[in-house]
This record gives C-alpha cells, sequence and structure tokens, in this order.
C-alpha cells in the first residue's frame, strides 16, 4: 500500500518521463560519441556539406510532439485529483507562522503534529499568519502553498500507518528549514481517543501554555542561548539598547516595555536584531500580562 | 597604416531609420512598463469591481475630461510640428513645440490641483482617512497615484524632451533634412497621450 | 602556422591610456570591459556557492549562521543571474563579434553600447553595496516573493534596485543589437544568410527588450510597499501575493531563455566550424530560436503549480511548457546531424560545445519533469528544481560561455592557449560539475526542500558527495583560468583564423584593427557555412 | 525593410480630423459615462473599445504607422498580442481559482 492515495498518480508520471528521459541522454550522447569517432578528420577527411532534410525535420518534430503529449497527459491525471477533496473529507485548519506548524481540529483541540486516521480523507484548511510557507509532505507526494490573506485548502488520505516527515517548502525566513512537523497516521479508534483526550495544562502556567500557542517559542529560548530574538532568560531587569525611529536608547526592561512590545512589535527594536520579524498578535490585555508573569520567572 | 578603407554599412554613421527604429522599441518597453501595471488593475478591478467602482465616483470627471483634451490637442501640435519641420517653416514647428510644452504644463496644473483634492481628503495612502477605507478601495487609490504619478513623470520627460528639440532646431542640429529627434520626441509625446487614453477611461468613467 | 606579416594597428594598440579604456565607444573594449566585470562577479558568485556546499556538507550547524546562509544563496542568486548569466554571452561575446560577423565596424548606437555598460557597473555596485550598507544583503532568495521580500529587515530595496538598473541595461544591449542587425549587415547579407549567432542574439534582444521592463515595474512596486510600508501586493488591503509571482515570472521564464538562447548560438557556430561542413537545417535552427523566444512567453505559470494558482491555469501552463520543449530538441537534433559526415577535429572548443549538448539535455530533459503537472507538485521547491537549473544555466550556458571564450580567444587576444591545459582543465571541470550536481537531482526526488540551512539526516551522504564535487569543479575552473590569463600575456601568436572558419569575423586580422575591416568581406557562397573544401550533396 | 528614401509627410488637414475625431469619441465615452451610468459593465467594455479605437488613431495617424514600412505594424502586432496574452492567463487564472 502506498503512503497516500497521491502516490501512485505522482510516481508514475515521474518514471515514465525520467525513463524517457534517460533514454534520450544515453541514445543522444552514444550518436555523439560514435560520430566523433566514426567521422574524425583522420578517418573522413573530407566532410560533406549537407544541408538538411524535410523528412528528418518533420520526424523529430512529431516524435518529440507526442512524447511530450504523453508527458502532459499523465501528469495531469496525476494531478486532477489534487484539485477537489470529496465532500466528507474530514476539515482541519492548518496554520503556518514563522517556522511553526499549528493543527487545529474541529473539537476545539490544536496540536503542532498532525494527527490523523488512517483511510480517511483529509481537508486541510491552509492559514498564514505571516508569509509563504508551503505544507509539504514528501511522502504523501503532496504541496501546497500557504498564503497569508487566501483560503487555499488541501487534501490526502493517509494510507499506511506511521510518521512522516511535514516540511515548509516555501522559503518563509530566517529558520524556514527548521519549520518541521509530522504527520501521524493512526488507527480509526485510536485516532478518537486521542481526539477527544484534554491535553493537562492545568499544571502548567498559563503565560507559558499562550506562548506555546503563539510560537514565541520559535524565536526565543528560555535558557540564554540567541536564535532570532533574545532569549527570555533573566530579561527582566537587564539593560539593553534599542532602537525607537531610528535613534539608540538604553532602556532597563521592565514589565512596561515587554507590553508594549508584545503589543506592537514595531515600537521599537532591540540593538544587534532584525526589525520586522516579530508577529503583530491580537492579545487581550489578561494574556499579555499572563505570559509576561511567566517571563519573569524564567532565570 | 592608411585608414582610407571604411565599410558602406557603418555603425558610425548617423542612420535615420536606425534612430527610429531605436525610439520604437523603447517606446515598447515603456508600453510593457505600464502594462504591468495595467495587469495589476486589471486583476483587482476583477477582484474588487464594487468597491472599485464606489472610489471612481471620487475623482473628478470634468478635470479629467479637461486633461484628455489638452493631450489630445498637445498630441496634434506635436504631430503638426514635425509636418512643419519636413516642409522647412522652422519658426511655425517651434511654435507648435511650445504649444505643446505649454499644454504639458497645464495638464500637471491640473493634476496637481487634483491630487491636492486627495490630500485633503486623507485619500493618500498612509494618510490616516485612506486606512479607513474599505479593502478595495484603498487598492483604488493606490494603483491611481501610482499609476498616474509615473503618467506624470513621463509628461515631465516628455516636455524636456521636446525642450532640447526646441534648442536643435534653433541651434540648426536639428533641420528640415535631419528632423530624426524632433521625429522621435513626438513619437515618445504620443505614447504619453496614449497612455492617458487607457488610464482615463479605467479611473475616471468606470461608473 | 604562418604569422601574418603585414603590418597593422589593432584596436588594442590604436589608442592609449586608461581613459581610452573608460570612455571608449569601440564594441570591442567596451566587450573586454564586461568581460573582466562579469568573470569578477562570476568568482564572487561561485565563492559563495562554493561557501554554502561546506555549509551543507553536514547536518547542522558547520560554519555559518542560518541568517548568513540565506543571505549567501541570495546574493549567489542575484549575482549569478543578473550579473553574470544574463549579461555574459550577449555583453562580452555579442558585443565583441556581432559586429564581426556582420560585417561592420561597430553596433547601431555605440553611446548606447556604453551607457549600458556603465548601467551594468552601477547595478553591481548597488547590488554589492548591501555587503556594507543597510542591514545587509538581502535574505530573500533571488526572487524576492512578496510578502516576505516587504517584512525582512535586510537591504531588499538596493537589491531590487539593482536588478531593476540591470534591466534597463540589458534592455538596451538588446535594442542596439536589433537595430544593429535590421540595419548594418553587410550588403549582400539577407537574413538567411546571418550566422546563426546572430540570429540567437536577434531572439534573445526581443526578449530582453520586451519582458525586462514587466519584472522593473513589478520590482517597483515592491520598493514601493517597503518605502510605504503599504503596497500592492499587501494582503490587509486586499492585494495579492501570488500576483507578484504572476509578474515576477513573466519576465523571469522569458529571462531564461535570454541564457539559454546565446548559449545555443554559440553552439550553432562551433560545430560547423569543427566538424569543417555546413550546419544541417540551417532554417530549422534560426526559427526554432524565435519560436523559442515567442513560445517562452507563454509558461511562466509553471513555476506557480503549487502557488494556489487555479487548476486550469495550471493546466494551459503545463502544455504550453511542453511545446515550449519542441523546438530546443530541434536544435539538439540539427546539431547532431551536423557531426554526420563530417571531417570532425577535436578541439577544446568542441568539447566545450558537445559538453554542453549533454550537459543541457540533462537540464532541459529534467525540465520536462518539472513541466508535469503531478510529478512538479513533489518536487517543486526541492533540490531537483536545484540541479535542473544548475544544469541548464551552469552546465548548458556556463560551459557554452567557456567555450566561446576557447573558440574566439585568439581572435580576441591574437593569441593561442595551451590546448593540453585546456583539455585537462575541460575533463576536470566537466566530471566536478556532474559528481557536484546530478545527487542534488537525486535529493529532491526523495524530497529534500532548496534553501534549506539544515536538513533531515537522511540527505547527508548525497550532499557530501555534492560538496566534494564543488571541490572538484574549483579545481578545474581555476586551471582554466590560469591557463587562459598565462595565455593572453605569453601565448604564442595565433594566425587570424587557427580553426578554419568561415564566418566573417575570421577574415580579418588577430585582434582586429579598430575599424575591424581593412577591406571589404566577402560573404561564403551559398549560404554562411558553407565550406568550400567540403564534398558538395544536397539533400 | 524597404530602403526607400522619400519619406511620407503628413498633412496638417490630416492631423487637424483626426484631432477631431479624438475630441468626439472623448467626449462619447464621458457621454456614455455619466449619462448611461445605468448600462454598467456594457460601459466598461464600451469605454474600452472606445479607448482602442482611439488608441489605434493615435499610433496610425499621429506616430505614422500607417506610412511606416510594414514591419512596424508586426512589432507593434505581436507586443499587442502578447500583452494580451498575458491579460487573457491572468484572467482565466482569476476567474477559475
Ligand atoms: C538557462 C536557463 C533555463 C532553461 C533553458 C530552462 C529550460 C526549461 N525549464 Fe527551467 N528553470 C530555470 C532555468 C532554465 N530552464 C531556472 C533558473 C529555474 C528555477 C527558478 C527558481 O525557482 O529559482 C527553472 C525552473 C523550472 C520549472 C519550475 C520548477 C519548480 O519550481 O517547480 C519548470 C517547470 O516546468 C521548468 C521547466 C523547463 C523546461 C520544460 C525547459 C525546456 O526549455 C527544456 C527543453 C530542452 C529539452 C527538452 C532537452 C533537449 C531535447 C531533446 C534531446 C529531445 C528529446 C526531447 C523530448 C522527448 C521532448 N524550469
Ligand atoms: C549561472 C548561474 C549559477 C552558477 C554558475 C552557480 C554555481 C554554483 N552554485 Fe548556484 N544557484 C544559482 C545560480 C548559479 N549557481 C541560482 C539562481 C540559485 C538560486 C538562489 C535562490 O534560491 O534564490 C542557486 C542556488 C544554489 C544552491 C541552493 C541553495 C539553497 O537552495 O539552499 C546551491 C547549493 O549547493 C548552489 C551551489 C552552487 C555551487 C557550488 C556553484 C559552483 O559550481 C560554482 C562553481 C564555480 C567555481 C568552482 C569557480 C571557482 C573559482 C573560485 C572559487 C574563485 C577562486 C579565485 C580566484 C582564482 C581568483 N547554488
Ligand atoms: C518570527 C520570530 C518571532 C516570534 C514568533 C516572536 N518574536 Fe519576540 N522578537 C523577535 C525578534 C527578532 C526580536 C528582536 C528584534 C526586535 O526587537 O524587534 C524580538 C524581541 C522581543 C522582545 C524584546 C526582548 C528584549 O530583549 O528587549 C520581547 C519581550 C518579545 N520579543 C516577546 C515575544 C513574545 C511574547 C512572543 C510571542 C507572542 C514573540 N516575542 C514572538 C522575534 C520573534
Ligand atoms: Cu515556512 Cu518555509
Ligand atoms: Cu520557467
Amino acid at each position: 500500500m502506498n503512503a497516500s492515495n497521491f502516490v501512485e498518480g505522482v510516481d508514475f508520471s515521474l518514471y515514465l518521463i525520467l525513463s524517457i528521459a534517460v533514454f534520450f541522454l544515453v541514445g543522444i550522447t552514444a550518436v555523439m560519441i560514435y560520430f566523433l569517432i566514426r567521422y574524425r578528420k583522420k578517418r573522413n577527411p573530407v566532410a560533406t556539406n549537407i544541408e538538411g532534410s524535410y523528412t528528418l525535420e518533420i520526424i523529430w518534430t512529431v516524435i518529440p510532439t507526442i512524447l511530450v503529449l504523453i508527458m502532459f497527459w499523465y501528469g495531469w491525471t496525476g494531478y486532477k485529483p489534487m484539485l477537489t477533496a470529496p465532500n466528507d473529507a474530514m476539515e482541519i485548519e492548518a496554520v503556518g507562522q514563522m517556522w511553526k506548524w499549528t493543527f487545529n481540529y474541529p473539537n476545539g483541540k490544536s496540536s503542532d503534529t498532525l494527527v490523523i486516521p488512517i483511510d480517511k480523507a483529509v481537508k486541510l484548511n491552509l492559514v498564514s499568519k505571516d508569509v509563504l510557507h508551503s505544507l509539504y509532505i514528501p511522502a504523501f507526494r503532496i504541496k501546497q502553498d500557504v498564503v497569508p490573506g487566501k483560503d487555499f485548502s488541501m487534501w490526502f488520505i493517509g494510507q499506511k500507518l506511521g510518521r512522516y516527515d511535514i516540511l515548509c517548502a516555501e522559503y518563509c525566513g530566517q529558520l524556514h528549514s527548521y519549520m518541521l512537523s509530522s504527520v501521524h497516521v493512526i488507527e480509526e479508534n485510536k485516532y478518537d481517543e486521542w481526539l477527544n483526550k484534554k491535553e493537562d495544562t492545568s499544571n502548567e502556567h498559563p503565560g507559558l501554555t499562550l506562548m506555546k500557542k503563539n510560537a514565541c517559542l520559535s524565536c526565543h529560548t528560555q535558557d540564554g542561548t540567541r536564535l532570532v530574538g533574545p532569549s527570555f532568560k533573566d530579561i527582566i531587569g537587564k539593560t539593553e539598547t534599542i532602537i525607537v525611529d531610528g535613534k539608540e536608547q538604553t532602556i532597563i526592561v521592565d514589565r512596561d516595555y515587554i507590553f508594549n512590545k508584545i503589543s506592537n512589535p514595531t515600537s521599537s527594536t532591540v540593538k544587534g536584531y532584525q526589525s520586522g520579524l516579530m508577529p503583530q498578535l491580537n492579545l487581550s490585555e489578561q494574556e499579555v500580562n499572563d505570559m509576561i508573569d511567566y517571563i519573569s520567572t524564567i532565570k | 597604416m592608411d585608414h582610407t578603407f571604411h565599410l558602406p554599412n557603418s555603425g558610425h554613421n548617423f542612420d535615420a531609420k536606425s534612430s527610429k527604429l531605436g525610439m520604437w522599441l523603447f517606446l515598447y518597453t515603456e508600453l510593457l512598463l505600464f502594462g504591468g501595471l495595467f495587469l495589476v488593475y486589471m486583476v483587482y478591478r476583477e477582484l474588487n469591481s464594487e468597491a472599485f467602482l464606489l472610489a471612481s465616483f471620487k475623482l473628478n470627471v470634468w478635470m479629467g475630461t479637461f486633461n484628455t483634451v489638452l493631450l489630445i490637442t498637445s498630441s496634434m501640435t506635436i504631430a503638426m510640428s514635425i509636418t512643419a519641420l519636413q516642409k522647412g517653416n522652422k519658426k511655425l514647428s517651434v511654435n507648435l513645440m511650445w504649444l505643446t510644452i505649454i499644454a504639458a504644463l497645464g495638464f500637471l496644473v491640473v493634476k496637481y490641483f487634483e491630487w491636492g483634492a486627495k490630500f485633503e481628503h486623507g485619500l493618500v495612502p498612509g494618510m490616516e482617512h485612506y486606512d479607513t477605507l474599505p479593502m478595495g478601495e484603498r487598492l483604488y487609490f493606490y494603483l491611481y497615484f501610482f499609476m498616474t504619478g509615473l503618467h506624470g513623470l513621463h509628461v515631465i520627460i516628455g516636455a524636456i524632451f521636446i525642450l532640447f528639440v526646441i534648442r536643435g532646431v534653433n541651434k540648426g542640429t536639428v533641420t528640415p533634412e535631419r528632423y530624426s529627434l524632433s521625429e522621435n520626441a513626438g513619437l515618445y509625446w504620443h505614447l504619453v497621450d496614449l497612455v492617458w487614453i487607457y488610464l482615463f477611461p479605467l479611473f475616471y468613467l468606470i461608473h | 602556422m604562418t604569422v601574418d606579416a603585414l603590418p597593422y594597428t589593432d584596436f588594442y594598440k590604436a589608442k592609449k591610456g586608461i581613459w581610452s579604456w573608460l570612455f571608449t565607444l569601440d564594441h570591442k573594449r567596451i566587450a573586454l570591459l564586461y568581460l573582466y566585470a562579469i568573470i569578477s562577479f562570476f568568482l564572487v558568485g561561485a565563492t559563495l556557492g562554493i561557501l554554502m556546499r561546506l555549509e551543507l556538507f553536514q547536518p547542522g550547524k558547520d560554519i555559518i549562521e542560518p541568517q548568513t546562509y540565506n543571505q549567501i544563496f541570495t546574493l549567489h542568486g542575484v549575482i549569478m543571474i543578473f550579473l553574470f548569466i544574463i549579461p555574459s554571452i550577449p555583453a562580452i561575446f555579442g558585443n565583441f563579434l556581432l559586429p564581426l560577423i556582420l560585417g561592420t565596424d561597430d553596433v547601431a548606437f555605440p553611446k548606447l553600447n556604453l551607457l549600458s555598460f556603465y548601467l551594468y557597473v552601477l547595478g553591481a555596485l548597488f547590488a554589492l553595496s548591501t555587503l556594507i550598507f543597510g542591514d545587509g544583503p538581502a535574505d530573500t532568495g533571488w526572487t524576492f516573493y512578496a510578502p516576505y521580500s516587504v517584512k525582512t529587515g535586510t537591504n531588499v530595496t538596493m537589491s531590487v534596485l539593482a536588478a531593476f538598473i540591470l534591466g534597463f541595461s540589458s534592455i538596451l544591449t538588446g535594442l542596439n543589437f536589433i537595430v544593429t542587425i535590421h540595419r548594418l549587415r553587410t550588403p549582400g547579407m539577407g537574413f538567411n544568410q546571418m550566422p546563426l549567432f546572430s540570429w540567437a542574439l536577434y531572439a534573445t534582444s526581443w526578449i530582453q527588450v520586451l519582458a525586462t521592463p514587466v519584472i522593473g515595474i513589478t520590482l517597483l512596486m515592491i520598493v514601493a510597499e517597503r518605502v510605504f510600508g503599504i503596497g500592492l501586493f499587501d494582503p490587509s488591503i486586499g492585494g495579492d501575493p501570488i500576483l507578484y509571482q504572476h509578474l515576477f515570472w513573466i519576465y523571469s521564464h522569458p529571462a531564461v531563455y535570454i541564457m539559454a538562447l546565446p548559449a545555443m548560438g554559440v553552439v550553432s557556430e562551433i560545430i560547423p566550424t569543427f566538424a569543417q561542413r555546413t550546419i544541417f537545417g540551417y532554417k530549422a535552427i534560426a526559427y526554432s530560436s524565435m519560436a523559442i523566444a515567442f513560445i517562452g512567453y507563454f509558461v511562466w505559470g509553471h513555476h506557480m503549480f503549487t502557488s494556489g494558482m487555479s487548476g486550469p491555469a495550471a493546466i494551459i501552463f503545463s502544455i504550453l511548457t511542453f511545446l515550449v520543449a519542441i523546438p530546443t530538441s530541434i536544435k539538439v537534433f540539427n546539431w547532431l546531424a551536423t557531426l554526420y559526415k563530417g571531417s570532425i577535429v577535436i578541439d577544446t572548443p568542441l568539447l566545450y560545445a558537445l559538453a554542453f549538448i549533454f550537459n543541457f539535455l540533462i537540464g532541459g530533459l529534467t525540465g520536462l519533469l518539472l513541466g508535469a503537472l503531478a510529478a512538479d507538485v513533489h518536487v517543486h521547491d526541492t533540490y531537483f528544481v536545484v540541479g535542473h537549473f544548475h544544469y541548464v544555466m551552469f552546465g548548458g550556458t556556463g560551459f557554452a560561455f567557456f567555450g566561446a571564450l576557447h573558440y574566439w580567444f585568439p581572435k580576441i587576444w591574437g593569441r593561442m592557449y595551451n590546448k593540453k591545459v585546456a583539455n585537462t582543465a575541460f575533463a576536470i571541470f566537466l566530471i566536478g560539475f556532474n559528481i557536484l550536481y546530478f545527487p542534488m537531482l537525486i535529493l529532491g526526488i526523495m524530497g529534500m526542500p532548496r534553501r534549506y540551512y539544515d536538513y533531515l539526516p537522511e540527505f547527508t551522504s548525497l550532499n557530501q558527495i555534492s560538496t566534494v564535487g564543488s571541490w572538484i569543479t574549483v579545481t578545474g575552473i581555476i586551471l582554466m583560468l590560469i591557463n587562459l590569463i598565462v595565455a593572453a600575456r605569453k601565448g604564442e601568436k595565433a594566425p587570424d583564423n587557427p580553426w578554419n572558419g568561415i564566418t566573417l569575423e575570421w577574415q580579418t586580422k588577430s585582434p582586429p584593427p579598430l575599424e575591424n575591416f581593412d577591406k571589404m568581406p566577402q560573404i561564403p557562397e551559398g549560404g554562411p557555412y558553407n565550406f568550400p573544401n567540403a564534398y558538395k550533396h544536397k539533400h | 525593410m524597404s530602403d526607400n528614401n522619400n519619406v511620407h509627410i503628413s498633412s496638417y488637414k490630416e492631423h487637424f480630423s483626426t484631432w477631431a475625431a479624438l475630441i468626439l469619441l472623448t467626449f462619447m465615452t464621458v457621454a456614455v459615462s455619466v449619462f448611461g451610468a445605468e448600462l454598467r459593465t456594457l460601459s466598461v467594455a464600451t469605454a474600452m473599445i472606445i479607448a482602442t479605437v482611439k488608441a489605434t488613431a493615435v499610433g496610425y495617424y499621429f506616430m505614422h504607422i500607417k506610412y511606416d514600412p510594414k514591419i512596424y505594424k508586426w512589432m507593434m502586432g505581436t507586443v499587442l498580442a502578447l500583452f494580451t496574452f498575458f491579460m487573457i492567463m491572468l484572467t482565466i487564472d482569476y476567474l477559475t481559482r
């Protein structure tokens, strides 16, 4: 069994074209080398001026045309089913944002890996929070760009149990190559169980939950190492240089500053970091305060 | 060694036909430069036709019409000035070119007032009122300023080009026998007119 | 070898001093200015390529930060596309040879020609200035896709303006060549008596003139969006990022034929000369150049199959993409037939021309795979694409470029290089090249996306092979360049027509005098490649 | 290309009539748009057709294409064909999404 319902169509067109390609590559190279040897000056001191031949021109126009139309045909038939999802497909929202995938299920559950039941059509509604991304599952032979402001979707059926890589295939900035996740194809009953299990976040700090959800931690670490943005470790009370409207100023980081920074990321830039990367989020005052509460505990 | 041999087909000789062909090729690039913007306009109009319709009511048709007439007239005067030059009437030719430049200035003055009015109403991208407009209308005004701005720039370049021709006629480098420069300035000016012929209905008249 | 003993002044000696170079209107000197500039940028771009390969030697961080890596591949792409490969053959060999093969003394607008060169320099300065000014070179990829190119804090504006200015330079060169071909052919040379290199340049020039403005305006829209903070591709005002991609590829697909067609022109010159017989199917090759240029405008959508473009549009673009492969294959078969019953002299230029065919075949045939909808969904934006375009651009056009350098070297410098060293360098280069890029095709099919700073462990071994290949390639290229540099200074004097060529440039001295010809050039009878001492046989 | 050297000189009269026609067409479009607003989509098409007629007149008479060698018509035709194709493909993409 193939990993998804598209593998067959894609692989067929791929290998068909590859074999035609190998045929022409080998054939033409062989003829070329043969001519080089057979007609080298030593063996053929007088060349013949042959100006052309209509028959040949027609032959080598028509044959490639036919081959090419065959290639097109199988490319198309493999592609056509990708365009429309069946009506009974289960819908999951897939959110791409700078360097993190999030999958939201209809019942409100959300997860950073995609878990799906086997042999069931799944339709992903693609949402981007910032720039272009592309959801790519090599094993399923499927890929679709995630475009901000557009409601695109993709669909597939996972046909083999297992875990497969999800990659981001459209360049989206610094950590594009780390925007990884995986799709987990499991049995239907296990899936139901998984779906209805509430993730236990009761003993987790609400600020941390929020920060996980909003992908803060894909740019900021908690252990002092620099990622895309400054680390949150010991951040409160730190003296640092920020740039506001092109002018540098030195500040001591406090709750107000962080509040400002989260609610309006473009208001200032920490010196030495790239401006414009941090996303603008729609958070309530309470939520921001929760996060700051948590940030101040990171030591 | 001697340099008496010269090829008949030398690139160092002046050739009126080459220069005209070159000018036309340049005009194609200009057409496609605007073409890119027209494509953007077309797509966004397909996506937001209602908003574009509403926004277009905020432009002043009569100013636009007046400017259209100005440009068409100037197109005629520049064409006539070439005829005049070809017929050997330098004085008339220069006067007609001055008329063209006056029309160009007139066009820019009217544009200045139009743009000024938009600034007053806060319809310019970046202004506060602009940010409150519905999405499609914002696109419309963005395109309006981008396209008429680029066109205005071409009006200015065209006028300067014509000034050069006037200088050439006065100095005697542009003559009834060698009028390529004036012909090329004319072609450029007509292009400016051509672009406006489309801009005008697309922005002012699509009610 | 006999050397023409008649005294004459070649174009190097005709005028003296640095200003006579910087303000020269002579097409040959402008060509050399381009040559030195373009080779320098190629070396810069190549060094960046080597750096990327080092970083990719194993997963995880090796030598550079992710952000640096992203800036490097962007700069590598921008330099290689806009500063190296688009101007390479037209601006260097087109400039040097077009007037010679047409039998005239210069291009139609010499001043415009110099202006193109300085626009090129200006654009190059803009592109490289990002290394010093602003917040570092752009990190968007050479495609500058919105909205990332609008959001990022790096100096995208400068890079984009560089591309804009370089576009102008390219337009002016194209315009100049079209007029030259229309107006300055030697008396008696109709369009169908032109050498195929000028046909190729003619087709190329039309693409330069008609496609470049579209990207010009598109890039200006990006600049406006960055400067004003809002813009035409911004989803928050109803803009559509996919429209940017359409406009970008409306230029950039035809642009790949700006890269390929002149190279095919070079190959069409080299093969008959070294087979010492007429080209097979002159008209088929000439007109297929025009056909490629024309159909090339209609296929841009094949870069966007997974972008969210509509299904029907994707289908139309796919079928048109396949159509553009046909005129290309016609050329390949005609070149092959030209070897048939030739009297073949295997010399360095011919080796490069044949390597062009081999590499270009791999590149072109992988292009077909990319043009097929289903297959492209899988390999789009993977290393398969990276492999494809290095094969066509570097393996194709790059090899043709170096072939042209070896073919016209004696004409340009009046000296000959050491052929043994040249052939050795060629062999190392060809082998290294294939070790460098073939693994990428496999990586792509396995699913490794491009523009990846880091990769999954299963891709390691192929990446390592590829990196080793890059070292072999470096060796070959350095050897080749040293050989040529030595030859240009101290090589033995070359005769005027070392390869027994028949097109007009071989009828004048090497190096040519300032005015190119000191007597009327003679058009070969019965077609531009009708070698008089070959046995005549009409089909 | 023809190498014939007796260039055609357009007459003042021709320029003037072209001008008159252009002005007339301009007022026609304005009229259609301002007074015939209920035609709506039709008026877009009408406006574009009239604009194209005007553009043709400018090209043909003012820009002298009518009297130029055929190659100029060919080149212009090619440019317009390309542009039309761009429009068609973009329209197909956006209308069938
Ligand atoms: C010199 C430059 C050059 C050339 C000549 C080509 C030539 C072709 N290219 Fe390539 N291409 C690029 C440069 C080039 N390309 C670049 C730079 C990119 C990536 C841009 C980016 O994203 O950064 C790209 C990307 C690219 C894509 C997008 C891939 C993706 O992103 O998903 C596609 C898809 O269709 C494609 C197709 C083709 C085709 C069909 C040809 C054809 O013209 C090839 C025709 C040649 C042959 C077919 C071989 C000879 C024929 C025969 C021997 C006869 C036998 C043949 C038959 C049976 C038909 N190319
Ligand atoms: C003509 C175009 C061209 C050429 C010649 C090259 C040449 C090379 N490229 Fe190319 N490459 C592109 C055009 C080109 N590239 C483009 C357009 C992209 C896409 C960018 C993007 O994604 O936006 C790309 C992307 C790209 C990638 C993918 C990056 C990614 O997606 O993450 C890689 C990775 O290996 C790569 C490697 C190389 C290497 C190793 C070379 C080498 O082969 C270079 C070989 C040359 C040499 C080896 C010369 C040796 C000489 C020296 C080193 C100097 C020595 C000094 C003196 C003698 C003075 N390139
Ligand atoms: C796409 C990457 C990215 C994401 C996601 C992100 N940030 Fe940032 N952040 C940055 C960068 C880069 C900086 C430094 C540059 C600047 O100030 O804009 C920064 C700066 C900050 C600062 C200021 C730090 C200092 O030392 O002054 C705070 C606080 C902060 N981010 C909080 C958050 C929170 C909370 C979230 C999640 C809701 C978040 N960030 C998500 C990239 C990101
Ligand atoms: Cu997200 Cu790349
Ligand atoms: Cu392409």
